[in-house]
């Protein structure tokens, strides 16, 4: 093959180059008074089918990439990140109470909440500011949001496990009383030294005789 | 040698005319840079080259520039004694020659020549390629290519509900729950040692008043509850209470009424 | 005609549109895992003869202006700021020894290194640090960036200039190396006797024709 005419090629290069779009005038003075109209449309009709295309846009020229292809440029990953230990105390709390501000959320889990937690939960979609309090200081208050409920695979916040439920699965033993059970337990032979915080309510005394 | 230098400075002087005695040095990076730039000058095939004319050149460029500044000028005045030696050492006979021999000073020296002139040669054919920014351009305005990162979050139904309840076991109150054990409550104790009392009027040592065949945690139990029943006899006036010595067994009878 | 493959039009448009060289890596996980070496091939064959070209450095691929093309787009742009001779230098002996430390570096040099040369050269991304060599002292040693490869427009080392005659030559062997073995192998060296009216035999020397 013969190489493409120079000036084609000389076009092609500068509007490659080319920090701004040019017009015909811009590129003619740069090629030093060439007529480059030829050029501009042998390489209009050139990229008319590939990945890129040289464009007219307000009387100036420039190579974009093909508008099917837009796409390309930009792409999202999905990154999967499974939910922190306080995002889940919080989310459950907003399911259980909402709406809920984030002092009583606060007061729930009995440690202050982070900023970013909410924000992650409603990053995630599920959790939704719904409205002011009226209560002095009118503090935001969170609920939850459809996505949650589909997400969890819940037909409404009804179908969340109450007190009782969560007490008969063992999910409310409290870190103290599994301590308790274990100590206990095999000390069988050992005598219950009876002290001040130990005694207080008596069940129903085992009575011999 | 003639009072002209045998060659033109190799580069023009940068500074103030009068310090270009002084700068004439700054030309060079260093003794063996202008010793290669010497050597070259010799225009002759490297191969070729004298060591001693090198020599001489060396000493004779080093002579001209009189008033060097010291702090600049020290390198090159080393070398300048170290080729001084080199030269006398290549002019003596061969059976008074030390080691390392001059000969082999001086090809170690034209290796190091020969090393420096390679890089520098190639350091300008790198130069002289077409590079980007000076001869080739990439592309002006690129759109550029974004990726976003975007987080899918994970979360399942277990997790959120034994969260909560984790929530809720931590922060309730706390209840100390004592479990069911075998005990004597003070009542039954009351009872108990003051039926027993009832006919006794000899001196009875407590552990009497305990069930006879009960486990240790009930015994133990009963054995407190029977103190403080005594105790409570004793102060109705229904019993009395006799220690013999500290810590020793307790005894009591009832009060004759 | 019928466009161009689906696949040529997205690296075309991708490498058009990148900021920076892309691998075959990047640009394969950039378009969902594709196989673009076909695509590559083709689009460096088609960039050939045209204004730009399609070219590979240091296993990245970008597009750039031909190079004949060079007067017609250094107008209006700033200089590159040129190098000292000393960084010249010392880029050179980087790349043609990596990887390689400061004190080699000297050893070829004769004359120390300045701190800001090396902090140039590293700032231009034409250098990095390689780690640190397993002898006394643990010196940090040098080598060259992709960077590097891709301003001096090399496919790679293999294509540094004169490379192959350098190594030929041993003029890449330290002066110890050198000497070694013409000291071992006097009938290898051309003119092996020194005399005192006339020197050692230099080596072949590195010019350039």
């Amino acid at each position: 093959m013969t190489g493409p005419d120079p000036i084609l090629r000389s076009v092609e290069a500068t509007l490659f180059a080319a920090e701004q779009p040019m017009s015909v005038e811009q590129l003619s003075a740069h090629l030093g008074g060439a007529e480059v109209r030829p050029a501009l449309a042998a390489l209009e009709a050139h990229y008319r089918e590939r990945g890129i295309r040289l464009v007219e846009r307000g009387r100036r020229w420039q190579f974009q990439t093909a508008p099917d292809l837009a796409h390309l440029l930009r792409r999202e990953r999905e990154q999967l990140r499974r939910l922190s230990r306080a995002a889940t105390e919080v989310l459950a709390i907003i399911a259980y109470h909402e709406p809920v501000s984030r002092a009583e959320i606060e007061a729930i889990r009995g440690v202050q909440t982070a900023g970013g937690t909410l924000d992650v939960l409603m990053e995630a979609g599920w959790v939704r500011v719904a409205g002011r309090r009226e209560v002095p200081g009118r503090p935001v208050i969170y609920a939850t949001t459809p996505e949650f409920l589909s997400h969890f695979g819940l037909a409404s916040r009804r179908e969340l496990p109450g007190l009782d439920e969560l007490r008969a699965a063992g999910l409310l033993d409290s870190v103290d009383e599994a301590y308790r059970t274990l100590a206990e337990d095999p000390a069988d032979g050992a005598d219950p030294v009876i002290t001040a915080s130990d005694s207080a309510p008596l069940e129903k005394p085992a009575q011999s005789a | 040698m003639s009072e002209e230098l045998p060659f033109d400075p190799p580069l023009p002087p940068r500074a103030a005319p009068e310090e270009q005695l002084h700068l004439d040095l700054e030309g060079w990076e260093g003794p063996l840079d202008l010793l290669l730039d010497l050597a070259r000058r010799q225009k002759v095939d490297l191969r070729q080259i004298s060591i001693l004319a090198l020599v001489d050149q060396y000493l004779a460029y080093i002579g001209q520039a009189e008033a060097l500044k010291l702090e600049l000028a020290a390198d090159y005045l080393v070398m300048a004694a170290w080729l001084a030696y080199l030269k006398s050492a290549l002019l003596l006979p061969k059976a008074e020659q030390e080691d390392p021999s001059p000969e082999e000073l001086a090809l170690r020296l034209q290796l190091r020549l020969a090393r420096l002139g390679a890089m520098r040669e190639a350091a300008a054919r790198l130069l002289a390629r077409d590079r980007v920014g000076r001869d080739v351009f990439v592309r002006g305005r690129p759109e550029g290519l974004r990726l976003d990162r975007r987080s899918v979050w994970q979360c399942d139904w277990y997790a959120l509900v034994s969260a909560y309840g984790q929530v809720k076991a931590r922060t309730a109150p706390v209840v100390h729950m004592v479990r069911t054990r075998p005990v004597m409550t003070l009542d039954s104790a009351l009872d108990r040692v003051s039926a027993m009392l009832g006919v006794r009027i000899d001196w009875t040592e407590l552990r009497e008043f305990l069930p006879p065949h009960a486990e240790p945690r009930l015994r133990r139990s009963a054995l407190a509850s029977s103190f403080v029943a005594a105790l409570e006899l004793a102060r109705r006036g229904q019993a009395e209470l006799r220690q013999d010595a500290a810590f020793g067994p307790l005894h009591l009878r009832c009060v004759a009424a």
